[in-house]
């Protein structure tokens, strides 16, 4: 079946900072993305968790958004500044998907 | 009751029982945990429960001029604690500048949940306080944290500067005052305020087997909550805190609850009332301001500031202070 | 008392104030929310409890043959008012038939929040009604959707027709009708019922301090909520509706609840029992149906449906639609 | 009342009917689910408030000999049940040695809401029961684990002991007993215990309406979703339990509640002491055992231990076993 | 160490149909997902959040499941079927696995 | 925008032996890692739900690690002896990442 090149971008990014983030991705043309929660982890602040915690402070957002290529440059570009003093990091994947117009 | 007689009840009180349980689990790294949105859900009763018995007792008592004073006076010790508190990080400490604004923004606002327990002392004793001390507590929580911005923008480092600069350029900054003044606890609290205002204590009758009789026990198990996730915190980031900045996290709430004490003898609080506003003065604040440093301060580390709040300042509060604030506002007022 | 001031009334219970609460805080965009778990729990506790309720009701004072009788009619009603409310849509708002036919099925269909609010109000003014309505409330969920698919399909356009034909095919094709009886909140209401009438007062005393005491309070939570999720709809979709759909969602109501009326005079409910039925009738359905809507008929545009159901017709029934059809109950039954 | 009165009235206690409810729910296959968070939240409520109902017991009638007696039997009952049940297993079920022993800790443990419903059952009897039974369950959850492990591991097959030796050089090999004592569950049942024992009755009061009045209907409400897990477990593993097997679940109890009212008689415990000690003796871990089971004996099948204890014992437990057993202690030592 | 190529497919689609798009998995072989939670997002629809919400309506879930590339045509047949009308996308990556079998 | 590659590991695995999990992915040098809840799913043990299960047993977590290649073949040895007799697999995916002294 015909499938179409995309990139998959994969942020992780303390919760207060999310909302930024989703801005940055909308403004650079990203029109779709999902967020998620996360549980608990380690980074280079040591250890954190979000049980039993109330306020946004402390806990990690997953942001997950696929997009084309051509995309790509101008978020990264924004992502970097954003990421540069806040928690978190961004991957991106190569992956396919079966609608080339949604993207 | 002398003031020590009244901390060694407080001590055994369920209240303070359950957070030193939740203290000592995660310091025995026990698993023991209360899931997310179950903390959130406490915590929203909690605030919903509050405002609405204030806005209950501000129904039945009637609002007199004092109002506006205790407001007024929260306002100005909101903003006026955190210039105190960075001037003596400052000199004492060793922290940055940054540091040092983001820690004086979290002792200037207010932890609701030392409000409530300051309230259930009262409570305890048959003191009476003003229901409008609610939205005091509200009013306090925003205005430290623009002026510990500007303690800390003032003198930033260029390359601080440069980055702020640059971010402030991105899509979607976002209008922090906005945030803060329309944060989920303050809309909560304000919000159920007015609502029991509105309906006043008849109509609160109708949901006082929700909203008062489980009150304690609620507070109960949200103070195991705070007690583990305090453990937690000092577990992993006490190592962040050194010896004159642990001295300010015990020491600081003393000074600001003598200023909220004086503030309530000028505007004329009850005695209740005073203990109340010197307990917000004395209590730092460990959700939402974080969260607004996190967005508009983000190279102070929220090691330091959170584990000083939580894990040291809230935990003296909760035990030795709310008594002898309560005992210095009888002394000194009544 | 008339109508007029019950809704005056009304409009000032802790319960109508919460919901604004939530909606305001909504329009204003606050991040206030409550977690998606607790909503459920919220949910879960006022079935659990209003189905206890019916249930011990209908123990306590046996059933007579309106039983029977009611139960019927609300059956007709479920699978009535779907065929006016789509040939009223079809006539005035220019809605597609699919579109017509899934806002028509949410009309038919009820939303047990709206019941709830109902008892409520009810038990305010000292009004008696069936315990068995419980029972009425679940039968109504159901054959509303029927008649609203078979409209839909009756006249899909050949794509329509084709995808959907394909779709058929695809393993796990869903048992919608399976699915919707044993949709949870039928499940647990109806056996939250049998469990009232099996235990009678006797054993409802028991847990009463679980399922009456907090009731009301569980409430006013629940519909802060549903104030916030309706302010979030109306934020971002109010811009679906058009002026005729709007004018649906707010006259469809006062029209349902006449035929309700109609049909407890009929079936020879007590004044209690009628108000409900027309309440039942009245309300539009915002969480069976809509999922129901997104499985069998995926075309449909949620953005209408949701919004008109929940940011449109709920406020209404809350705040103006129940204490005009307690009124009217009154008036013809009495 | 005899043990059969006694069981048809438990068979129509709001308890036993949620139970079903659930129960019946999910093995129709209904989406009835009590989310995660707040069945953690009712597992945890119901825990503090019987560690607290305990502890102040104790506060108010002081604690004699008999405590450390029954301490002592709870801990030799727990770790010989596991040897018993070992035997019987290889015996008659040909299972695994492996399966037998992770079987086998599961019955040497206890299920806390068994003990719940157990003491529930006590109290609508007007049976009194020693406080510190609370303590004995905490004491009785851990030594079955130790046997089981050492059962299984003396006689492990070659590969199995070379893929645990494999295994526990990794690093993070968790230290079991720690992990297993300062378990969640436990921490939070005895500290709430030494809580009530240090408030005592005057300072429970406070918190009552939270701890004490809602109790009943919280259980009701965890009883359905444990009727959820027990039904869904059921459905999608019932076809791993042998006869023997089965037989096994429904019979062990008894063997337990027997040696449980043996040691209640040496011990001297009173009736209703007697009468928890063999619920705890019979019931069967569900949330502990399985967990650690799953760190430490991986390669036993989860699908027969959690189906046996949650689908099969515990559902026999809290329908006959517990009225049975408070017949049996009734008979045996008033 | 040796791995091996296999595919790892995510769906995020709406709740209301996740159970059906996991059905269309394992009728085409795919035995063994894992259904996620998510939390909000943004859209051709527009932007959802779970938040508060009760129903399974408006909320969109994800699925992973990590597969063999011979199962994948089969598989995406179904899904794009099941996509045409419904909320969601589909997203295929390539990956490593450690066990080859028990794909 | 120039971006450095990396290797995303994805570690699904039964919540009891989570924390182990992580301690392995620690010793073996990766300093960061992400836990996030799964909901439900289907494997060769059949299905399972963590909806209102109380207890860990039974329920599944999701470890998210991005790291460098050189980590891998240390951890992926550790995991194999780690995952042979618990329930879950292990995925890893090539990525792309903005900043390389992080990982
Ligand atoms: N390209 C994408 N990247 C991430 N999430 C997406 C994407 N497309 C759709 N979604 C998610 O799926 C939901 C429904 O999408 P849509 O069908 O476009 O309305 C969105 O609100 C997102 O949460
Ligand atoms: N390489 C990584 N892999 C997975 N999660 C990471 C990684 N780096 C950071 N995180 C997550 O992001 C959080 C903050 O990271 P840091 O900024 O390193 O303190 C960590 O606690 C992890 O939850
Ligand atoms: N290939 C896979 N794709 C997605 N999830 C999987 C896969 N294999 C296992 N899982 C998840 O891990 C759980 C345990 O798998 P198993 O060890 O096969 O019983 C399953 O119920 C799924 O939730
Ligand atoms: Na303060
Ligand atoms: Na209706
Ligand atoms: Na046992």
């Amino acid at each position: 079946m015909e499938t179409f090149a995309k990139k998959r971008l994969e942020i992780i990014v303390e919760t207060p900072v999310a909302k930024q983030a989703c801005a940055v991705l909308e403004h650079r043309g990203v029109r779709a993305y999902t967020v998620m929660q996360t549980l608990r982890g380690l980074g280079e602040e040591g250890p954190w968790s979000g049980e039993g915690v109330v306020g946004a402070a402390g806990q990690m957002a997953l942001i997950l958004a696929v997009t084309t290529e051509n995309r790509l440059d101008g978020v990264l570009d924004d992502l970097r500044v954003l990421m540069r003093r806040h928690f978190g990091y961004v991957t991106v994947t190569d992956c396919e998907v079966m609608r080339s117009d949604r993207f | 009751m002398d003031s020590l007689a009244l901390a060694a009840q407080n001590l055994t009180s369920p209240m303070v029982l359950c957070f030193a349980l939740g203290l000592a689990a995660a310091l025995a790294r026990s698993d023991l945990s209360i899931p997310e949105p179950i903390a959130k859900a406490l915590s929203i009763y909690l605030l919903f429960a509050i405002g609405m018995k204030g806005g209950t007792s501000v129904a039945a008592h009637g609002v007199d001029a004092t109002l506006l004073g205790a407001i007024f006076a929260g306002a100005v010790l909101s903003a006026l604690i955190p210039v105190i508190a960075f001037i003596a990080l400052r000199a004492i400490s060793g922290l940055s500048r940054v540091d040092a604004a983001a820690v004086a923004a979290h002792y200037g606002s207010i932890s609701i949940v030392t409000f409530v327990a300051g309230t259930s002392a009262l409570g305890g004793l048959g003191i009476d306080f003003e229901g409008y001390m609610v939205a005091v507590a509200a009013v306090m929580e925003a205005p430290a944290i623009l002026v510990a911005l500007y303690l800390a923008r003032s003198a930033a480092s260029p390359e601080d500067a440069a980055a702020a600069e640059e971010e402030a350029h991105l899509p979607g900054e976002p209008n922090l005052m906005r945030e803060v003044l329309l944060n989920g606890s303050i809309v909560l609290l304000v919000g159920a305020f007015a609502i029991g205002v509105i309906i006043g204590p008849a109509g609160a009758e109708e949901i006082a087997p929700f909203t008062v009789d489980p009150f304690k026990g609620v507070l109960c198990l949200f103070l195991l909550d705070m007690g583990l996730i305090a453990g937690r915190g000092l577990r992993s980031s006490v190592k962040y805190l050194s010896p004159p900045v642990l001295l300010f996290g015990l020491v600081a709430p003393f000074c600001g609850a003598a200023l909220g004490l004086a503030a309530a003898a000028i505007v004329g609080l009850s005695v209740g009332g005073a203990a109340l506003l010197a307990v917000l003065s004395a209590s730092a604040s460990y959700i939402a301001v974080p969260a607004a440093m996190r967005v508009a301060l983000p190279q102070a580390q929220p090691a330091i500031y959170l584990t000083l709040s939580l894990g040291v300042t809230f935990p003296m509060n909760l035990t030795l202070g709310i008594p002898v604030y309560i005992a210095a506002a009888q002394a000194f007022l009544a």
